[in-house]
């Protein structure tokens, strides 16, 4: 089915979406629009599907049924990761995935947004990326100290800070941000809240937390997810005190 | 803090960037042998301790074939996390198809003076060529396919195996499915090559006996020009951003297609590129040791070039040169001096070398760089490249 | 001292470890023997042994070294057709001496090479007529390894058996490969080929470590020599050595010489080589006698021509006689092939040949097969023609250039 | 009780503990702060044995157990959930609990039922691959897997990391019952600062490879410690 | 043949008639024992047969199996009695003979199927019911229509039900070349024959068809074409249970290594060696009983296979403690280092025991065949099925009822956890390749009795084990067993119409294509779990 006009303003348009594991069903006819230039928070119980919801997103898992739209018109699930990244769509990972024996500056480099092909990576300009670049991301996750260190001698917590800083790095339209602030101090998770508030800015945004505090930072629209559907959507205030929600994940 | 990057790629010379120290060393050996070899061989007189006999031009000539494919074979596993336990058939067949151009070259002088079969075929009673031999009595072609057989052969071959993802051991094993299945096949006498006895007698390359002193140091002296090229294309691919993508799917094949890399086709481009240095190798072997016959393809062989490579030294091209040429030089040297107990001697080397020299002989000369404890994260990863990750479950979970 | 060295060129490991490490020793044996008698020109004899390690292009490798590193004055090797293929080309470049003691397909002839083992002409042929006289065998079945040896064995086997009147349907051929160890498809369809009403034999060129399911598969499945036998060529004394024989009673074998032929010289020889290994057990075989007469051949060949120059030894060795193991006497042909006896044993319970047939002279070796289109019309002569392809048609030496 | 006498600890050649020590009283919970990268993690795999140290002591119960295998040290009664979960991915979640059974004695191999009401969610997902469950809820499994082996020191890596607010709170509960039970020693690592104050006893707050604060908690200041903390 | 068949029947009948006569032995053994060469030893064994005594059997028995010698001196057949006396050949009476001096009286393959059937009739009517059917069934082959009187007597005498229906179907087989013989017997014989429905039958019918009267001809036809049916559906049910003996040896021979390599993660090349350990322990164990106790031959294997698990799974032991233990975590070294082992183990074999084939027997359960709905199924391929599926079945139940299986799956997906969580890791490691090796070790007694007991044994096998373990999956034994029956049936379906060689490419080309379509192998694992 494709969408309708109204929707093609949409970076990304699910509807009806739902996903089986051996007879376990993780995301349950899950509908969830978000709108260019839109940040979004998602929270909800463990298990509710939120990283199943970006593994269908990001092409790592296909929907058994449903519509997932790419800016209006792409159907993503049609699509294999490479491309799907290549249409704009960035993605850190719950537990921190790095190149780890690349040092923290060439795993940066690997996810600068360039051309992607081997002929621009063996002859083109990927070879002559400014360092400045690089930099300055660096700078902006606080792994300036560290680039020359490979990144498996990075501890927890400084490979999270190089996985956001390699999405920032990937420049996409949207970025989809799954628990960004675990295993950061309350100092650095509110530095992250700005700083995605700040990139929500000219890009869409949707962040995964269980830190209601920073979710509260990012000053957004919230959708809590439960049993992989949409339980409850609004302002962190007004799902903060449905009771549902209370019941089923911030508890009493 | 001189901030980061800033050895970056692009802001050096070419060359500069591209060779290492211990790049510097190996070019600047492989470059004085072949002038020393030749010269010493031809120039000095035989009687003269300075004399290089022919015999050691020619197994000289072979150990450099043989670095070649393990230069070859580091590029895809030293880089790439593809163990190719095949590689050998990349080299046989380059080696096949210079086979082939030998035989062509021969002409009427075969045993049975037939001017257009090889031996072989009048042997079993053939009457005419068989379709893919035309062609092969031209150099330039020969040449091509030398380059051409092996390519496409890993251009279908790699296309297959990495669109479907197969991975890990999974591909080690399909590699050496494949090798074993062209040994079955190139022994068949139906297929036109010469089963078991392969391609043997020749005479002629370019015009020049093979046999002769001259055309043997030239022969070496080109198998050390493409070592070298081979070096250079292969140090090329890994020093640019190419080579760091090809790392990077090596630690961590999805987290690269997320970044939007196209995992497979950087593969296939290091797997063919790979086969085609394995099959010059292979070309150059033939005529310096005077035979080619469908043992080449035997899954050992491909086996023992993975083991040249890591007992120089996974990952670094000049280790991968250096295992070939020191593990063959003891061979060469236990088969002589101990010929009943080298199997002791050289099983022992490859043991003590796992144990001792954990990243092979080049780790060993820039080990204190990088002391590792006991389990650091890098070598799971490895663990999970070899496919072992998932090794774990005897039953899955639903069993 | 001054020496002269002699190469041994055999697999002491690898696939062909297992047939050749005996040549080894048997070498060992007879220099040693020879120097007991003074050695050679009055220069003892020094064994130079190397391990090829069954790859075929070690074995060029490691005849090169022999002669241009140990220089030895000949050298004494190889067994498969592809690595003496494989060390041809060192031989002739570096003018020197290879004895090749093991039967082979024949189709070649070279000035460097003594070919000391049968040429199919003084195995299969032999042995093919036995079947059919004595045994009365209609229907054949060639079954061979897949390789030169067979494949051209069994061309010419086919052809011969084709001239003796034998229909095309009552020939099956079956090739399988290198080290095949899964034999009951083939053992079936062998036993259904011989159902058929005909007396029906195999011949089997089955190469090495193969034979040993082989046989295995046919005591299993119940064939008997007395059904269906099957004459071998590759099968001695040293490969039964590694089977229960019991349910093999009767099968054939087709060699030059048997360790159970009771001669004298064959008792000292056999007695020598226990007493050399050691091992009173030790079975001896047809290419260790093709080693025995080769070398003697060429200790007379050098006192002839008073040197071990290569050339020189070459021009004497044609003509040279030596009395073989069996009684006869082996003569060095033109064509650097001998005379031998041919004989057709039946395996005993006790893993050795019972002769039952042999011819009653010694045959000559051909290098080039009558039965073959190709090489009919080849002759091979080091001695008159000074070519081992010389072709009577056009009466030009094929090849001759190099 | 736990005591880590002024460790060293190496990865190579760098350095990432230095002169470290730590106190755990039986029946406390002691818990560690730190930014990101001054080595809490360390400090626990220290104390587990997962790596070893240069120069130093780790005394549990008057034992010196520096030396020791790590599964040498469990059989003591010491276990650990480590900082990114660590399930055994192809074990299904039950087999993972079962691997607690290892250091207990015959009659001690079951898991425990308040595990279960401690988390539920397990007792739905028995027979699923540890690898297969969601990030919070594999976090769940490592801590109920450690409770098997009914360790008597428990070392806790950044437990509430991925776990949703209501568990979070379940499992300060939980803390706090075995910290009454009086027989259980317990380090904390913790960034979740709230958290982490809430329950504990002591305090020790890490920089750069060392203690640089450390105290009971009611003698600590909380600007200090935040101080510390902030960048 | 015919003749002499017909001279032995002629005597049966003379048994029930008249005395044998003295002086026919005499003579006979003396023609025996003045042969020279095999057509007159034949000859003699003819004539001796022909005497119809009762001492004459004893003596062909003897000649048959080489007990027969001349005194050369004397000039009078002696023969050695199975416990090694040596007895004059016609009394009986012990003789004092220089054994370096007897001459042996010489069989070969004519003179043998001479004694055959000769002994063959004159059991036709033994006590034994066993010897009167394998009797018949000769004659059955024999097809001798003289036979037929000797034949119609035995078949009056019987009473066993199964050797009667033999008899009749060898009766009816010489009524069929019997041209004496009415066509309408005939026809009834072609439905006995018919019946019988097996190869023989079937070229029974071809030899019969090519003198049969038009009467006959159509019935033997559509014979023929009935058994031709039969026997091509037979025969693919044939290639199915060779398929799946193939498949078992696949499996015994990967099992270990589904352990070593699929468990553990260890590239294991020294695992054919340890194969080979197995196939000589199994040697070892009988050339002990040749020495020490002949009459256990029997027990060889029951013994060999612990024996086998011992010092496979010991040498396991003793490379994981010295070798393998330095590199968990390495993964791909261990390919190195295993292979280091490999060359050593077999350099070590082939210097110990010699680098030819060691003789391994098959006890008598282990040999010969019997058909089951024409199916022929030799027992030695039985209990190699049998066999392969007990270790399976066993290692299957290790690995999951107990609580090592899950230490062990533990241990190799997460080490340094596996150790915090109390588990001896070394142990567990140590414990697990022995299990393997011990395991590949027993795989070697089985595979010692289809193959060469030679220091190649291993390197036989190497590739197909891996072969089978990656093609059912890595880390799962079902998947084993399933790849390792499917490989070696589809071999074996392959076999008969493309040959040894091309069915073997083939199959190779088809794996890799398949593995395109399961990337992980037949059983893979799949989600989250495989990719974490
Ligand atoms: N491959 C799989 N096989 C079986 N179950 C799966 C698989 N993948 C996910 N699940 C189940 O699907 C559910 C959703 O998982 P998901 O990871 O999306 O949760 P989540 O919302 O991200 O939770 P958390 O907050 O804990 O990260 C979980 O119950 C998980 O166990
Ligand atoms: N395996 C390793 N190899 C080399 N260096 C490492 C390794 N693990 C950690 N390090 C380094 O040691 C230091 C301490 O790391 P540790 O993991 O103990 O930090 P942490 O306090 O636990 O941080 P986080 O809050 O991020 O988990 C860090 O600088 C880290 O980069
Ligand atoms: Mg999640
Ligand atoms: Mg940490």
């Amino acid at each position: 089915m494709i969408p309708d006009r109204g929707l093609t303003n949409t970076v990304l348009y699910l509807d009806g979406v739902s996903k089986t594991f051996d007879g376990f069903r993780a995301i349950n006819n899950l509908a969830l629009t978000l709108e260019h230039g839109e940040m979004r928070a998602i929270i909800g119980p463990n298990g509710a599907g939120k990283t199943t919801m970006m593994d269908i997103i990001t092409g790592k898992t296909k929907p058994d049924e449903g519509d997932v739209y790419f800016d209006g018109t792409t159907d993503l699930t049609t699509l294999d990761e490479a491309s799907i990244a290549n249409l704009g769509i960035g993605r850190k990972f719950q537990k921190p995935t790095v190149f780890e024996s690349h040092t923290v500056a060439d795993n940066i480099r690997l996810a600068l947004k360039d051309e992607r092909g081997p002929w621009s990576a063996l002859f083109g300009a990927r070879n002559r990326i400014a360092p400045e670049r690089i930099e300055h991301i660096l700078e902006i996750v606080r792994l300036i100290d560290h680039h020359e260190r490979l990144a498996a001698d990075l501890s927890h917590g400084q490979k999270q800070w190089l996985e956001i800083g390699m999405l920032l790095a990937q420049d996409p339209k949207l970025l989809l941000v799954d628990e960004p602030v675990a295993g950061m101090t309350d100092a650095e998770t509110a530095d992250t809240a700005r700083l995605l508030r700040e990139i929500a800015r000219d890009h869409s945004v949707v962040v995964v937390e269980h830190d209601m505090a920073f979710v509260r930072d990012l000053d957004c629209k919230v959708t809590v997810l439960h049993e992989g559907s949409v339980l409850a959507e609004g302002t962190i205030d007004a799902v903060s005190s449905n009771e549902r929600v209370i019941e089923v994940y911030l508890g009493r | 803090m001189s901030g980061a990057g800033t050895n970056s790629m692009g802001r050096r010379p070419l060359l500069l960037s591209l060779i290492d120290g211990k790049g510097w060393i190996f070019l600047a050996v492989v470059a004085a042998a072949a002038v020393l070899v030749p010269l010493l061989n031809l120039a000095v007189p035989e009687g003269s301790a300075f004399h290089v006999p022919t015999y050691v031009v020619a197994l000289l000539g072979k150990y450099l074939c043989y670095a070649l494919l393990a230069l070859a074979l580091d590029l895809v596993w030293g880089y790439c996390g593809i163990l190719s336990l095949g590689h050998g058939a990349f080299f046989a067949l380059g080696g096949y198809a210079m086979g082939m151009y030998l035989m062509r070259q021969i002409g009427p002088r075969g045993v049975y003076a037939n001017p257009l079969l090889p031996d072989f075929m009048v042997f079993l009673n053939w009457k005419e060529l068989p379709w893919y031999w035309h062609g092969f009595d031209s150099f330039p072609f020969a040449a091509l396919m030398v380059l051409l057989v092996p390519g496409l052969l890993a251009l279908v071959f790699g296309w297959l195996a990495f669109r479907s993802r197969v991975t890990g051991v999974y591909l080690s094993i399909m590699t050496q499915a494949m090798t074993f299945a062209l040994l079955l096949a190139f022994f068949r006498n139906d297929m036109g090559f010469g089963g078991n006895n392969g391609l043997t007698d020749f005479k002629d390359i370019l015009g020049f006996n093979v046999q002769a002193q001259t055309t043997r140091c030239a022969l070496f002296v080109a198998t050390a020009i493409a070592l070298v090229l081979g070096y250079l294309v292969a140090r090329y691919m890994v020093t640019s951003t190419y080579g760091k993508v090809l790392v990077a799917i090596r630690d961590a094949e999805s987290r690269t297609r997320f970044l939007g890399y196209r995992v497979e086709t950087y593969k296939v481009v290091a797997f063919v590129v790979s086969a085609m240095m394995a099959g010059v190798a292979g070309a150059l072997y033939v005529p310096q040791v005077g035979i080619i016959n469908p043992s080449e393809f035997s899954p050992a062989n491909s086996i023992e070039a993975v083991i040249w490579v890591a007992v120089g030294g996974r990952g670094t091209l000049v280790g991968a040169a250096l295992g070939a040429v020191l593990v063959n030089f003891g061979k060469t040297y236990l088969t002589g001096a101990l010929p009943e107990i080298w199997l002791f001697a050289l099983g022992l080397l490859f043991v003590v070398v796992t144990l001792f020299l954990p990243k092979g002989i080049v780790g060993l000369l820039t080990q204190k760089r990088q002391q590792r404890q006991e389990i650091s994260p890098r070598d799971e990863s490895l663990a999970a490249e070899a496919g072992i990750g998932e090794a774990g479950a005897v039953e899955g979970g639903k069993a | 001292q001054e020496t002269i060295k002699v190469g041994i060129l055999h697999s002491l490991s690898g696939t062909m470890a297992i047939s050749e490490t005996t040549l080894k020793d048997v070498m060992l044996m007879l220099i040693e023997e020879q120097n007991k008698k003074g050695g050679v020109l009055g220069k003892k004899l020094e064994a130079v042994v190397v391990d090829p390690a069954s790859n075929w292009p070690l074995f060029a490798e490691k005849a090169r070294e022999l002669i241009t590193k140990d220089k030895v004055s000949v050298v004494f090797g190889c067994w498969t057709s592809v690595s003496r293929k494989s060390v041809l080309p060192v031989f002739k470049e570096l003018n020197s001496i290879l004895f090749y003691p093991v039967q082979y397909e024949g189709e070649e002839s070279e000035r460097n090479v003594f070919y000391t083992g049968a040429a199919p002409n003084q195995q299969a042929i032999p042995a093919v007529d036995y079947l059919m006289k004595d045994e009365g065998v209609k229907r054949w079945v060639l079954a061979g390894t897949d390789y030169v040896y067979p494949r051209t064995t069994n061309k010419i086997l086919e052809a011969y058996l084709k001239s003796k009147g034998v229909a095309a349907e009552d020939i099956m051929i079956n090739y399988t490969p290198f080290g095949h160890s899964d034999w009951q498809t083939i053992v079936a369809d062998i036993k259904k080929f011989g159902s058929a009403g005909k007396k029906t034999a195999v011949v089997s060129t089955i190469n090495g470590d193969a034979n040993v399911p082989f046989y295995k598969e046919l005591g299993n499945q119940g064939i008997k020599a007395t059904d269906i036998p099957v004459v071998a060529f590759s099968v001695g004394e040293e490969e039964l050595a590694g089977l229960d024989t019991k349910p093999l009673v009767g099968h054939l074998a087709a060699w030059n010489y048997f360790e159970s032929i009771k001669t004298p010289a064959n008792e000292a020889f056999i007695k020598a080589w226990h007493d050399f290994t050691k091992n009173p057990k030790r079975v001896t075989n047809d290419p260790m006698e093709a080693h025995y007469i080769g070398f003697n051949m060429w200790v007379k060949a050098v006192e002839k021509a008073k040197s071990t120059d290569p050339d020189k030894v070459i021009a004497a060795l044609p003509g040279t006689k030596q009395d073989n193991l069996t009684g006869g006497t082996s003569e060095m042909l033109a064509n650097h092939h001998i005379t031998k006896p041919v004989y057709i044993g039946e395996i005993e319970a006790d893993g050795q040949f019972d002769v039952v047939w042999k011819t009653t002279e010694l045959i000559p070796g051909a290098a080039w097969s009558p039965f073959l289109e190709g090489s009919k019309d080849l002759k091979a002569d080091w001695v008159e023609l000074k070519c081992g392809n010389f072709n009577t048609k056009t009466n030009k030496c094929g090849g001759a250039s190099n | 009780m736990l005591n880590v006498e002024a460790i060293d600890l190496y990865y190579g050649a760098s350095q990432a503990l230095r002169g470290v020590s730590l106190q755990a009283q039986i029946g406390q919970v002691t818990s560690v702060l730190g930014r990101n990268g001054v080595g809490k993690t360390s400090l626990m795999r220290a104390i587990v044995g997962q790596q070893p140290i240069a120069r130093g002591a780790v005394v549990w119960n008057g034992e010196n157990i520096s030396k020791l295998a790590p599964y040498d040290r469990a059989r003591r009664g010491i276990a650990v959930v480590p900082q990114g979960r660590e399930i055994f991915p192809l074990l299904s979640v039950k087999e993972n609990l079962e691997t607690g059974f290892a250091p207990l004695p015959a009659k001690q191999r079951f898991v425990p039922p308040e595990i279960f009401e401690l988390f539920p969610v397990l007792k739905d997902m028995l027979g699923r691959r540890g690898g297969d469950l969601s990030g919070g809820q594999q976090q769940q499994l490592a801590i109920g897997r450690a409770l098997v082996t009914r360790p008597r020191l428990l070392v806790l890596d950044e437990p509430t990391e991925g776990i949703q607010p209501s568990i979070i709170k379940q499992i300060g509960h939980a803390i706090d019952t075995l910290r009454k039970g009086g027989q259980m020693a317990i380090v904390l690592v913790e960034q979740y600062f709230e958290f982490a104050r809430d329950l504990c006893d002591t305090y020790a707050v890490m920089d750069r490879g060392q203690v640089v604060l450390a105290g009971t908690r009611a003698g600590m200041v909380e600007a200090d410690v935040r101080q510390r903390l902030s960048v | 043949m015919v003749r002499l068949f017909a001279l032995v029947l002629l005597l049966v009948g003379a048994f029930a008639g008249r005395p044998a006569c003295a002086q026919d032995l005499d003579a006979a053994l003396a023609k025996l024992a003045g042969a020279s060469g095999y057509a007159e030893i034949d000859a003699g064994v003819a004539a001796l047969a022909a005497t119809g005594s009762p001492d004459a059997l004893p003596i062909i028995e003897a000649l048959g199996e080489g007990r027969l010698y001349v005194d050369p001196q004397s000039g009078v057949l002696v023969l050695k009695t199975a416990d090694g006396r040596t007895v004059d050949a016609k009394s009986g009476a012990a003789v004092s003979a220089n054994a370096a001096q007897l001459a042996a009286v010489r069989v070969n393959n004519r003179v043998r199927r001479a004694i055959e059937s000769s002994m063959g009739a004159l059991r036709l009517v033994a006590k034994d019911s066993a010897v009167r059917a394998a009797a018949a069934d000769a004659v059955f082959k024999a097809r001798d229509p003289a036979a037929l009187p000797a034949i119609d007597r035995a078949l009056a005498r019987e009473t066993d039900a199964g050797v009667k229906q033999k008899l009749t179907e060898a009766q009816a087989a010489a009524r069929l070349m019997d041209g004496a013989t009415g066509d309408a017997d005939k026809i009834a014989a072609v439905a006995v024959v018919s019946k019988r429905g097996d190869q023989d039958a079937l070229s029974l019918l071809g030899a019969a068809g090519a003198q049969a009267s038009p009467a006959v001809k159509p019935a033997i036809e559509s014979a023929t074409a009935t058994i031709q049916s039969r026997l091509a559906l037979l025969e693919n049910v044939q290639n199915v249970w060779y398929g799946i003996s193939l498949g078992s040896v696949l499996l015994l021979a990967a099992i270990g290594l589904a352990i070593t390599f699929g468990v553990m993660g260890i590239i294991n090349m020294a695992h054919g060696e340890m194969v080979m350990l197995g196939a000589y322990t199994t040697y070892v164990v009988q050339e002990a009983s040749r020495i020490y106790a002949p009459g256990l031959f029997g027990w060889t294997l029951p013994v060999a296979v612990p024996l086998a698990f011992l010092i496979a799974g010991l040498v396991g032991v003793l490379i994981e403690r010295t070798v393998i233990r330095y590199l968990y975590g390495r993964p791909l070294e261990t390919l190195l280092a295993t292979w280091g082992i490999s060359l050593i183990l077999q350099q070590a074999v082939r210097s110990v025991f010699g680098p030819t084939n060691r003789e391994v027997g098959a006890p008598s359960y282990m040999s010969g065949s019997f058909d089951v709905f024409g199916l022929s199924i030799t027992y030695g391929r039985m209990w190699i099925v049998l066999f392969s599926l007990v270790v399976f079945l066993g290692l299957l139940a290790v690995l999951r009822g107990t609580s090592f299986g899950l230490k062990m799956r533990a241990v190799t997906q997460n080490r340094r956890m596996a150790s915090s969580m109390g588990i001896r890791t070394p142990w567990i490691d140590t414990f697990a390749f022995g299990l393997g090796s011990g395991i590949a070790g027993i795989a070697g007694v089985a595979l010692a009795q289809i193959d060469n007991v030679s220091p190649n044994l291993g390197q036989g096998y190497i590739i197909d084990s891996f072969l089978v373990v990656v093609f059912g999956g890595v880390g799962n034994l079902w998947g084993t067993l399933v790849a390792a029956l499917t490989l070696g049936v589809a071999n074996k379906l392959l076999e008969p119409f493309a040959g040894a060689v091309l069915g073997k490419i083939l199959l190779l080309i088809f794996i890799i294509l398949f593995i395109q379509r399961r990337p992980r192998g037949l059983f893979a694992q799949k989600g989250r779990a495989v990719e974490a």
